[in-house]
Order: structure tokens, then C-alpha cells, then sequence
């Protein structure tokens, strides 16, 4: 039951110039699981995104991707190890297609024979292939941010934010989406305002204040926590 | 509507499963404009003329891969047409190459040239534009230097009368705009090509998308510097002697930069447009107005840029929307 | 000694290309355009001079401040007769480009037919031909002058640009144009003057020009601009005081060159201009970008 | 689903059209005839701007000047036809670039039917003459291109008009120098075919009478700061300073030593004399006064010539009476037409290698207001030796004086300047 981790991350640190937004993070994800990242604004949730997933380089500290040294990677790198993320601002390629999209990715990914329709398929864009990506709305350009992480078959994904600004009804199927793909033996790290959101896709929560973890356990004690009660109240 | 559908139309086809009526547009788009120029040389017989017309043609679609498909605009890529032209003289008066194999080596000084300054893809912007142009002026310095006579000749030119021919020129250059048309063509439909945009639209996300960034970036910069290092050799050829600032003129990088803006870059037909169509009004204002030659050019210029600010191929594009 | 006087004339010159590019590294910074057309207005500050002292008998320094009132008119001209239409279009910093090339034409034709094809310049004994002496070394008072004139004209700038309400304003455009204009700066106007204020500086460089190359023609607008370009990248784009420091970098790669190597005194400051880029990719006192 | 396909199919076909179409446009239909033409046409170009444009324009009217004598007469006498031919001029003006150029001097040859080809002023813009010329088979008069790659022994297609080559202009200016017992000398050149050229001669023909430069470096040619060149040259205490460069090195240079308050025995710079009242203008009378520059027409005189208008008789006509009003580019110019003239007046056969022939035939017999014609093997010319010439103050500006050798000197040299 008990697996080795995908990605663990200890005593992670990030200034920009001298200020430090992530003061010794440590966090560990296993394969098949979802794991919500909470804190309030500006707590850091993004930044660590950023770290993981090689935007920025970490001023210290370690990461370590399916038991390799994944720490300051450049992210293409990264990507090919088994990682990779979503952001908060979809970033789509906005002149090409849709499919165009997908098929970058997949081309150098980790699997490029999957089948870039089914991607889309499964990430509520079948049939919008052909459009071009910078007509879509946000909520699908979110989508297809997600579509264009799972075609280089990561191990473990990163979501920033992936409700935000989706309408109700589509709420359901994209937590429905993470559970899937977290049942299929990927490990997800998902940074969420939605408490209702976090709930339906997972128990265990890590909690951020001022770049520091301040908690890691249940969404149940989680709210019990005084520390975390405060963080939240407060902010 | 119609614009969205039509865009579905053109991205459906531009990668994998292609339809084979685009394979063929393709096919004409590489044969056609060589054909062209064959057929143009026998109704007209200023050949030096078409002959530069064609260089200009390379020199726009090489520009095309670089600064259409990955946005780096070089200011100094007239230094890998100069390098080419040096290159194809030494192999001819040192290697005793045969002209072909002279050629080929231009092509490859362009690209050496360009793989020593593949760390300026580094800069961005105005940055990467002007220190192209250091390089593209620091290397005419250097080659056109007297201490280096022994070696380029330094400021007393280049004579290649040895390998003259004027005709195997001329059909080298015609060959030298397939082999542009076909990079660009490739460029615009490959993966290779999708892979650019995709940085061009967005580098990081390209990064997260597992595109090896500046690698993608070095392979265009590589192909667009041999287009132009080929077009200097082929040109060095044909006009046989020349001193060093013939062919390290900045004027060159520059028309060949307003030719491809014009017709359109990241287009496949809009550079072969702008360089056919402004070098040939250049041309026919230069011989029927000569005292007014430069203050007519510049107008024209001004006067596209304030009307035709995105290229020439826009006008196509609004004209066949309002069509439908 | 005669790096000390290397030294002396680097500076100098220093400060002169300073000026000479200061006016396109503001366009450059305020509204995105590359000025093509920039040495051409150097070229015509120059002219602008050598008709005043040969029919009027006009001191240059006189001139500097007479230059300065038509520089503005045809700056705003320019702005709102070219410069807003090219910055609608889709890639403003490259179509400028292209658009300014033509002006280049435009204004290297217009001077040919208007002053002929011929070197132009004032005797230089207008600024006394009695070298000053500084550090022991024999400096010519018009190369005093010149860097003078950079001076005043740094100084000035920059109290314009952080002393007055325009100045805040302008720099507010150059940082963010977005945020500028959500904070009620009105960047036509702000690009207008500012499009005035670069051609005036570089039409003072022309001036200066005369004593410091040997003179003006209508041809000699190319290489201006070229160096020019050179000046503010090295300093840094968006940086006046960058484009002073980049002048003095590149006046003293080319005046120690001339004196221990004067056969590469042409590829020195490009040389090292290239250097300088891959170790500081944003020029000497350039802000740091970003580049995801 | 025919749209892109139909869009990229037809575009292809409109462009191969254009490239056709265009160059149809250009077509020229005239042929040649077998008896004697209805006019010679003259084909040239000229830089109506950019950096040659200033020593191309006074050529040009050199040479429309003669057009215009020649036509007022009833046209050029041709030999082969015994007959007088009106003249046709066809010139395009190439803005001082090599890459436009190459295009007109093709141009030229292939569409307007020349039947006598004159290259631009200078050696970069008349070498892509050298090889269109040769290719086609036409004979290029070459007005005042020096350079070195331009004559070559194979090539008959060329001949020099109106200057020496480079190589030997500055023979008397080194031989004087070494009659003055001058033995510290700075040379500072341009880096380019013509001026390097120049010095190589000087630093040879010193090292024949003993005498080893204190400073010898080459510049490029854009240079136009000389402040701190000068103050490395004067470091070396020399007594003759030569500077070899274009008008546009010798004005900053000359203003340099001037601001710099320097003052060398001797002071050689190669302009002067052949754009005296733009250098004048430029530099000032006292910055002229004692310098030396090479002595070219009209500054020497030759008024007893066997072809054309001797020196004085051109000066009344077409500098109107004064001096100042000919440069020596007006002359080399007029001299070009000259020279054709000969051609075609002395030619049995109207060809070019026809033309080649008489002028050959001519050769060392033949005294224009440019000197004596002389060519060599190679077309280059031999005949016309520059002297040396010395710039004196008047009340009203410089004069020149031609002041070595002594053969030809009309005034003593005065060394070491005042």
C-alpha cells in the first residue's frame, strides 16, 4: 500500500532579490494520489509550481522526481523525467489549432503514440481539433492546458488552479477527470480556492503560510488545526 | 465564421494526415518558383538582374525561417552572405575545390559562422538584432583587414575568373530558390516548423510541451544562415570579382529584411512575393527614373508600411473573406 | 603617455556618441519604434549648422539652441503623421523599422537635391585651434565643447525625465504603457514630445558632429545610426545614463585600438560590443528582463 | 475544401507569371544593323547619392560635356564609316551600391544595346564592370577605377582613360621626399585596395634611398576621428606625415591637425588636388596652406594636345574662365570622351576589339589635357605620372603649384612649412 514516493520536495527555498517566497518547503506526493496545495494569497503555492516544475531554479533545497535528483532542471528536462503542470493563467499556444496543441507535446513527450483525439476526448475538447486555440474560452483553454500536460504522459502533474472560472456544471466532470487520472497511477498536486472542489477530489491536504508547510494531513484535521484556522481567518 | 472555419481547414492539414490536393500546392510551391526564373531567363536577358532577384528570393526566405517562425530578426545576416562568399573564394584558391564543392563549402562557412554566434539566441528583441549586426560588421572588419592578406586578400577583393560561368551560375541560383522554397515549405508544414510557433506563441509553455527550446532555435538560426551563405557564394560566383564591402554591404540585410516584411513573413509565398516584387519595382524605378531613384523608393516604402502594415499576403487573406 | 591621452579622447568621444544615440535610445524606450532615419537627422543637424555660420555666420553653439524649436514640430509631425499608424500594426518594433528605412531615403534624397552631394563642415578654428591642456595632455577645445554640449544635454534630460510631471509621465510609458494610460498619462502626447526631444538631441549631435568627424553628408546617415545602435545597446535599452556609459565604452575600444592597433579600430568596438552582450544581455546598466 | 489548395496552386502560378511577365516588360527589340548605326550610344552609370556620389557627379558632367561638344558638331567621327554620328547617352544612376550596380552595368549591356561601355567614378563601383564586360565582349573604358584586380592578363576587354594606376601615383611624392633628405616618416593609410596600394609604393621607393618609416598603419576606411592617431604619429616626432585615404579621410584629418594645433615639416594628403574647392570649403584656408597633395589636372597643364580641348582652352569653355570652377574629376571626365573619340576616330573596324586596337596603336603618341595616354599589356595606364604639388597661401585662398620633379615644377617647394 504503501508506495515509494513520485515527488518529494524537502526544504525548498526561493528568494527574488533577497525577499523569500518559499522559506523551506517540504511536501511529499505518491503515485495515485491527489494532494491538495492550500494557503492564502501569496502564501507560495504558485511559486512552488514554478520551482518544481523548473520555471525558476530553487535557491535550496531538493527535489526528487520518481528517485531522481530533479532539482533545478531546466523544464523540458523535467518533462521527459515524468513531470509536468498546468498553469493558473491558461497558456496555450494561441495560433495554432487545438490538435496542433496537443501534437507539439506530444511529439516530445514521454509517449508519443497515444492518440491526441482521445486526449482531447477525455478532457472535454473532442471534436475542437481543428479550431484554432485563441478562440476557445477560458474554461477550455484550461482544458487544453491540461490536454497538452497529459500528452507528454507525465507521472506526476501539477494542476494551478483548474476550477477557477469553470462554470458549475462542468465542475463535476473535471474532478471526476482528476480522479481518473489519479486512479490510473498518477500522482497530482492540485492548488485550489475551492474548498467544495479540493473536497471532491481529495482528503489529504498540504497547507503553505509565508512559503513555509505549515500542515500536511487530512482535509478533516486540517480544519481542526488552530495554526491553519488562523492562517485562513486572517487572511 | 467563416474565418474560424477556414483556419480549421488550413490546421487540419498542416501536420500528419495531409491532404493530398495541399501535397500537391506544395509540390508546385517548391518547382514552380525555380521554373519560373528558367523560363524568365530566356525571355530576358539581363540575367544578372534575375540572377540577384533570386538571391534576394534566399535571402528573404532565409530570413523567413529565423525571424517568421522564431521572431529573432538579425540586422547582421548580410555577414553569413559575406561569409559565404569568402568562404566559396578561399576553398577555390586554397582547396583548389571544384566551383560546386566551392559552393557547398560557402553554404557551410554560413553555417559555421552562424554556429559560432548560436550564444546570441541568448538576447532578445533589439538586442539580438544589433549584436547580429556587431557580428555581421566585426567579421568584414576581420576579413577585409590588410594583416590578413595573405589569407582573404584583405582589402584588395577577390578575383574567382578562374571558375567564371555565367550559365552553371544562373542554374545554381534557380536551384538555390527551390532549396529555399523547400525549407520554408518544410518549416511551415513539419513538426519541426509546429514546434517553432509553438515557441514563438509561447517559449515556457513550449519548454512544459517537451520542446528542447533552444536547440529548435539553433536548428532554424543554422538553416537560415546556409540559406544565406549559399545565396553568397552563388552571388560571389557570378559576379566573379568583388571587393570585401560588396558583399558585407548592410544595405543587402536590409532590403532583404523590408523584402520578406513585406510579403509577409512566416508565409511560404509572402518573402518570394516582396523579393520578387520590390526588387523588381526597385529595379524598373532605378532604370526609368534614375535621377529620382532613391527619394521615389523611399516613398514607396513609407507609403506600404502606412497602408500594407501586415505584409502583402493580408490583403489576399481580407480579400477572400469578404469573398465568401 | 599615450594611453593617458587614449584615455582623455575616449571619454570625450565617449560622451559625444553618448549624445549622438541618446535621442533614439528615448524613441526606442517610449514608444517601441526603431528610428532607421535617426543619423539622417544627425546628418542634417549638421547642415543645419554649416548654412547658418557660412550665410549668417552663426556660431554652432548658437545653433544648438536654434535647432532645438523645429526638432519638436517635426517630431510631433513625424509622430502624428507616422509613428501612431505604425504602432497600430501587428509588430510595431519591426514595421518601424521598415517604415523608417524609407524615411532614411526619403530625407538622404530630399538633402542631395536640397545641399548637393559634397562634404560639408565648419573650419575648425571656430573653437580656437590652441589645444587645452589637460593632465599634461593637448586637447582640442572643440572636442571640450562637444562633450560639454553631452553634458548640459544628460543633465538636462535628466532632470526633465525625473523632475516634472512629462518626465514621470514619459518614464511611466517607458516602463508600462498599459498601466500609464490606466493612470490618465495620455501616451500620444507624451510620444509626440518625447519623438520631438530625440530628434532635437540628435540634431545637436549633428552639430557637434562636424567638429568631432570631420564634417557632414547626406551619405553618412547609415553608419551614424549604425553606431548609434551600438552606443545604446551596449549601455542598455530604456537607459539614458546606460547610453553615455555605452558611448564611453565604445569611444575608448575605439581610441586605445587606434593607438596600439590601429588596423582594428574598425573591428574592436563591434568586437567588443559582442563581448559585452553574451556576459550582460541587457547592456551595461540595462534592466533585467524576464525572458519567460 | 478547395480553397487553400487552390489559393496556394494559383498563387505559385502568379508568381512564376510575375517573374515572367516582368522580365518580358524589360525585353529591348532593337537589333543591330550591318551598315553604320544611326547613333553610337553611350552607356553609363553614375551615384546620384551615398559615399561616391560627390566624385561621380563632376565625372558625369565631364563626360555629358563632351557628348554635348561632340553633338553641337554633328556627332562623333567614326573611322570605320567616314562619317560623323550623333551620340546617345543612356545613363542610370546606381546610389554608390556594388549590388546595383552589377544589375545596371548588365542592364546596360543586355537591354540597351551600348556600343560603348563607361564604367562609374572609382574602383569599387567599376569592378562588377570588369566581369559583364569581358562576358559580354564589350571594351570598358575605365575612367579613373585603379585598383589592383581590375587589369589582369587575359583580359582585353578593358582600357584605364584618365589616371595612372594607383600603384605608381605616388612615385614622385616618395622621390621628393627622399630629395629633401627627409628621413622620419609617418604613413598612415586607408584600408582599402586603392590607398594601400599607394603606400606599399611609398614604403618601396623609401626603402630604395635608405629610409625606414617611423610610423606605418593602416585604418579602415570609414575613419573620420583622427585626434588621437595624430597625437601617436606626432609621439614618433616625424618630419613628413602622408595620409592616403578619400576626400572623406583627408578633410577630418586635415581639420585633426589643424584643432590639434600640430605642425610636421611636411604634410601629404592624396585630395586636395582633385576636390581642392570642396576640401577648401571644408578645412579652412589655413589648413590647407603648405600641405602637399598629388599634382593632377587642371593643376598641370597641357596645352598642346593631339586630341580635344587642351587645359587653358577647357577652363575658359567649361569652367567659364576659372580655374575653380573644373575639378580634376570634370577633367578625367571629358578626358573619357577624349579617348573615345580616338577610338572611334582611329578604329578601321567599328568593334570593340577594333577600338582596342587603335587605342593600343595610339598608345605613346597621344596627348590629351589629361597628359600622355600609355597603356600597358594589360590596359592599365602608364603614360600620366602625377606630380607633386604644394598648396600656397594667397590673399583670397590656397593656390596649387606643382613642385616636383623640377621638369615640371612651376614653383620651389617650401620645406619645412612655415
Amino acid at each position: 500500500m504503501v508506495a515509494s514516493p513520485a515527488l518529494q520536495v524537502s526544504g525548498l527555498t526561493r528568494s527574488f532579490g533577497g525577499l523569500p517566497a518559499l522559506a523551506g518547503v517540504d511536501l511529499e506526493l505518491r503515485p495515485g494520489e491527489v494532494v491538495g496545495l492550500l494557503g492564502p494569497n501569496g502564501s507560495g503555492k504558485t511559486t512552488l509550481i514554478n520551482v518544481v516544475s523548473g520555471v525558476y531554479r530553487p535557491t535550496s533545497g531538493r527535489v526528487e522526481l520518481l528517485g531522481h535528483d530533479a532539482t533545478g532542471q531546466a523544464p523540458e528536462r523535467l518533462v521527459r523525467l515524468g513531470l509536468n503542470r498546468t498553469f493558473q493563467t491558461p497558456r496555450p499556444f494561441r495560433p495554432l489549432t487545438v490538435l496542433e496543441n496537443v501534437q507539439v507535446a506530444l511529439r516530445h513527450g514521454r509517449d508519443a503514440a497515444q492518440s491526441p483525439e482521445e486526449i482531447l476526448e477525455l478532457c472535454g475538447l473532442g471534436g475542437q481539433g481543428g479550431l484554432p486555440a485563441e478562440s476557445l474560452n477560458s474554461s477550455q483553454q484550461k482544458r487544453l492546458d491540461l490536454a497538452r500536460a497529459l500528452a507528454t504522459a507525465p507521472e506526476v502533474l501539477l494542476v494551478d488552479e483548474l476550477a477557477a472560472g469553470m462554470r458549475h456544471d462542468e465542475l463535476d466532470g473535471a474532478a471526476e477527470l482528476l480522479r481518473q487520472l489519479a486512479a490510473a497511477g498518477r500522482a497530482l498536486l492540485v492548488v485550489e480556492h475551492l474548498m467544495g472542489f479540493v473536497r471532491q477530489v481529495t482528503d489529504r491536504v498540504v497547507v503553505l503560510n509565508a512559503g513555509t508547510t505549515i500542515f500536511a494531513g487530512s482535509l478533516e484535521e486540517a480544519s481542526q488545526d488552530p495554526h491553519v484556522v488562523e492562517v485562513f481567518l486572517g487572511a | 465564421m467563416s474565418s474560424v472555419a477556414q483556419r480549421l481547414r488550413e490546421g487540419a492539414g498542416a501536420v500528419g494526415r495531409r491532404p493530398r490536393r495541399q501535397m500537391v500546392g506544395d509540390v508546385l510551391l517548391v518547382v514552380v518558383p525555380p521554373a519560373g526564373f528558367l523560363v524568365a531567363s530566356l525571355v530576358y536577358n539581363n540575367q544578372l538582374l534575375l540572377l540577384t532577384m533570386m538571391v534576394y528570393v534566399a535571402l528573404a526566405q532565409g530570413l523567413n525561417v529565423i525571424f517568421g517562425f522564431t521572431g529573432y530578426l538579425p540586422f547582421g545576416y548580410v555577414g553569413f552572405f559575406g561569409a559565404g562568399a569568402y568562404g566559396t573564394a578561399l576553398s577555390v584558391h586554397f582547396l583548389h575545390a571544384p566551383i560546386a564543392l566551392a559552393v557547398l563549402l560557402g553554404g557551410l562557412a554560413g553555417l559555421l559562422v552562424a554556429a559560432l554566434l548560436s550564444p546570441l539566441l541568448r538576447l532578445t528583441g533589439a538586442y539580438f538584432a544589433i549584436a547580429s549586426l556587431a557580428a555581421a560588421e566585426a567579421l568584414y572588419y576581420l576579413i577585409s583587414n590588410p594583416q590578413l592578406t595573405a589569407v582573404t586578400n584583405g582589402p584588395y577583393g577577390v578575383n574567382l575568373a578562374s571558375v567564371y560561368n555565367s550559365g552553371a551560375a544562373y542554374l545554381a541560383a534557380v536551384v538555390l530558390v527551390g532549396v529555399a522554397m523547400l525549407c520554408v515549405v518544410w518549416v511551415r508544414r513539419s513538426h519541426f516548423g509546429m514546434s517553432l510557433r509553438a515557441i514563438r506563441a509561447d517559449p515556457l509553455a513550449a519548454r512544459l510541451a517537451g520542446v528542447n527550446v533552444v536547440r529548435a532555435r539553433t536548428f532554424a538560426w543554422l538553416i537560415s544562415a546556409t540559406l544565406a551563405g549559399l545565396a553568397g557564394a552563388i552571388y560571389a560566383w557570378a559576379v566573379s570579382v568583388f571587393y570585401p564591402e560588396a558583399v558585407f554591404d548592410l544595405s543587402i540585410s536590409v532590403f532583404a529584411i523590408v523584402f520578406a516584411l513585406f510579403g509577409g513573413v512566416g508565409t511560404v509565398l509572402g518573402p518570394l512575393l516582396g523579393a520578387v516584387i520590390l526588387y523588381g519595382v526597385y529595379n524598373y524605378i532605378g532604370v526609368s527614373q534614375p535621377q529620382d531613384f532613391q527619394l521615389i523608393y523611399g516613398v514607396l516604402i513609407v507609403l506600404i508600411v502606412l497602408f500594407l502594415p501586415n505584409g502583402l499576403l493580408s490583403i489576399r487573406l481580407r480579400r477572400l473573406w469578404r469573398g465568401r | 603617455m599615450l594611453w593617458l591621452f587614449a584615455l582623455i579622447a575616449g571619454v570625450l568621444f565617449g560622451l559625444y556618441y553618448g549624445l549622438a544615440a541618446l535621442g533614439l535610445n528615448l524613441i526606442f524606450g517610449v514608444m517601441r519604434m526603431v528610428n532607421l532615419a535617426h543619423g539622417d537627422v544627425i546628418m542634417l543637424g549638421g547642415f543645419a549648422a554649416v548654412l547658418l555660420f557660412d550665410h549668417f555666420g552663426v556660431n554652432p553653439l548658437i545653433t544648438v539652441l536654434l535647432v532645438i524649436p523645429p526638432s519638436l514640430l517635426v517630431g510631433y509631425l513625424t509622430y502624428y503623421l507616422l509613428g501612431r499608424r505604425v504602432q497600430r500594426s501587428r509588430d510595431p518594433e519591426m514595421m518601424s523599422l521598415v517604415m523608417f528605412f524609407g524615411v532614411s531615403q526619403v530625407i538622404e534624397a530630399v538633402a542631395v537635391i536640397a545641399f548637393g552631394n559634397n562634404e560639408a563642415s565648419i573650419t575648425s578654428a571656430v573653437f580656437g585651434t590652441r589645444p587645452f591642456s589637460i593632465a599634461g595632455q593637448g586637447v582640442p577645445g572643440a572636442w571640450l565643447v562637444s562633450a560639454g554640449v553631452g553634458l548640459v544635454a544628460l543633465v538636462l534630460l535628466f532632470l526633465y525625465l525625473y523632475r516634472t510631471s512629462l518626465g514621470r509621465a514619459t518614464r511611466a510609458i517607458m516602463s508600462s504603457p498599459d498601466e500609464a494610460r490606466a493612470v490618465g498619462v495620455n501616451p500620444d502626447r507624451i510620444s509626440a514630445l518625447t519623438f520631438g526631444i530625440g530628434v532635437g538631441l540628435a540634431a545637436i549631435a549633428g552639430i557637434l558632429s562636424l567638429f568631432m568627424i570631420g564634417g557632414t553628408t547626406p551619405s553618412e546617415g547609415v553608419d551614424l545610426t549604425v553606431t548609434a545602435f551600438a552606443v545604446i545597446v551596449l549601455g542598455g535599452l530604456g537607459s539614458p545614463m546606460g547610453t553615455f556609459l555605452g558611448g564611453i565604452v565604445f569611444g575608448l575600444a575605439l581610441m586605445f585600438t587606434q593607438t596600439y592597433a590601429p588596423v582594428w579600430s574598425g573591428f574592436a568596438p563591434f568586437a567588443i560590443l559582442l563581448v559585452i552582450m553574451l556576459l550582460r544581455p541587457t547592456g551595461l546598466l540595462g534592466r533585467t528582463v524576464r525572458s519567460v | 475544401m478547395l480553397i487553400p489548395r487552390t489559393r496556394t496552386v494559383g498563387l505559385a502560378a502568379l508568381s512564376a507569371l510575375l517573374t515572367v511577365g516582368l522580365a518580358a516588360c524589360g525585353a529591348a527589340s532593337t537589333t543591330a544593323s550591318s551598315g553604320a548605326p544611326k547613333d553610337i550610344v553611350i552607356g553609363t552609370l553614375y551615384s546620384g547619392s551615398g559615399s561616391f556620389a560627390n566624385s561621380s557627379l563632376p565625372e558625369f558632367q565631364g563626360l555629358k560635356f563632351w557628348i554635348s561638344q561632340e553633338n553641337a558638331g554633328g556627332g562623333v567621327y567614326v573611322k570605320a564609316f567616314n562619317k560623323k554620328i550623333p551620340i546617345k547617352l543612356v545613363a542610370l544612376n546606381d546610389q554608390s551600391s556594388t549590388t546595383t550596380a552589377t544589375t545596371e552595368y548588365e542592364q546596360l549591356v543586355t537591354q540597351d544595346n551600348i556600343n560603348i561601355f563607361v564604367p562609374d567614378f572609382g574602383s569599387v563601383l567599376t569592378l562588377p564592370a570588369v566581369t559583364i564586360a569581358q562576358e559580354h565582349h564589350m571594351l570598358l573604358f575605365d575612367q579613373t577605377a585603379t585598383g589592383s584586380p581590375l587589369f589582369t592578363p587575359g583580359n582585353q576587354y578593358i582600357v584605364l582613360c584618365d589616371l595612372p594606376l594607383s600603384a605608381i601615383w605616388p612615385d614622385p611624392l616618395a622621390h621628393f621626399i627622399l630629395a629633401q633628405h627627409i628621413s622620419r616618416v609617418a604613413i598612415l593609410y586607408g584600408a582599402n585596395d586603392f590607398d594601400a596600394t599607394q603606400a606599399a609604393t611609398v614604403k618601396s621607393v623609401l626603402a630604395q634611398g635608405g629610409v625606414t618609416p617611423v610610423y606605418y598603419q593602416a585604418v579602415p576606411t570609414a575613419t573620420t576621428s583622427y585626434g588621437t592617431l595624430l597625437h601617436d604619429i606626432a609621439a614618433t616626432n616625424p618630419q613628413a606625415v602622408l595620409e592616403l585615404g578619400y576626400a572623406s579621410n583627408d578633410i577630418p584629418f586635415l581639420q585633426a591637425v589643424q584643432q590639434g594645433g600640430y605642425h610636421f615639416g611636411m604634410v601629404a594628403t592624396a585630395f586636395p588636388g582633385q576636390e581642392f574647392t570642396l576640401i577648401e570649403n571644408a578645412v579652412g584656408k589655413a589648413g590647407l596652406s603648405y600641405t602637399y597633395t598629388y599634382g593632377v589636372p587642371p593643376y598641370i597643364k597641357f596645352n598642346n594636345v593631339s586630341e580635344g580641348l587642351g587645359t587653358n582652352a577647357f577652363i575658359a569653355k567649361f569652367g567659364h574662365g576659372n580655374i575653380a570652377n573644373v575639378s580634376f574629376e570634370n577633367v578625367a571626365g571629358y578626358n573619357t570622351g577624349l579617348i573615345i573619340q580616338a577610338a572611334l576616330g582611329h578604329a578601321t573596324k567599328f568593334t570593340q576589339l577594333g577600338m582596342r586596337a587603335a587605342l593600343f596603336a595610339l598608345s605613346g603618341h597621344f596627348t590629351t589635357l589629361d597628359g600622355a595616354f600609355k597603356l600597358n599589356s594589360e590596359g592599365g595606364q602608364v603614360g600620366e605620372l602625377l606630380p607633386l604639388a604644394q598648396l600656397f597661401p594667397t590673399a583670397t585662398g590656397n593656390e596649387i603649384k606643382i613642385v616636383y620633379p623640377s621638369a615640371s615644377a612651376d614653383h620651389a617647394p617650401v620645406y619645412p612649412a612655415p
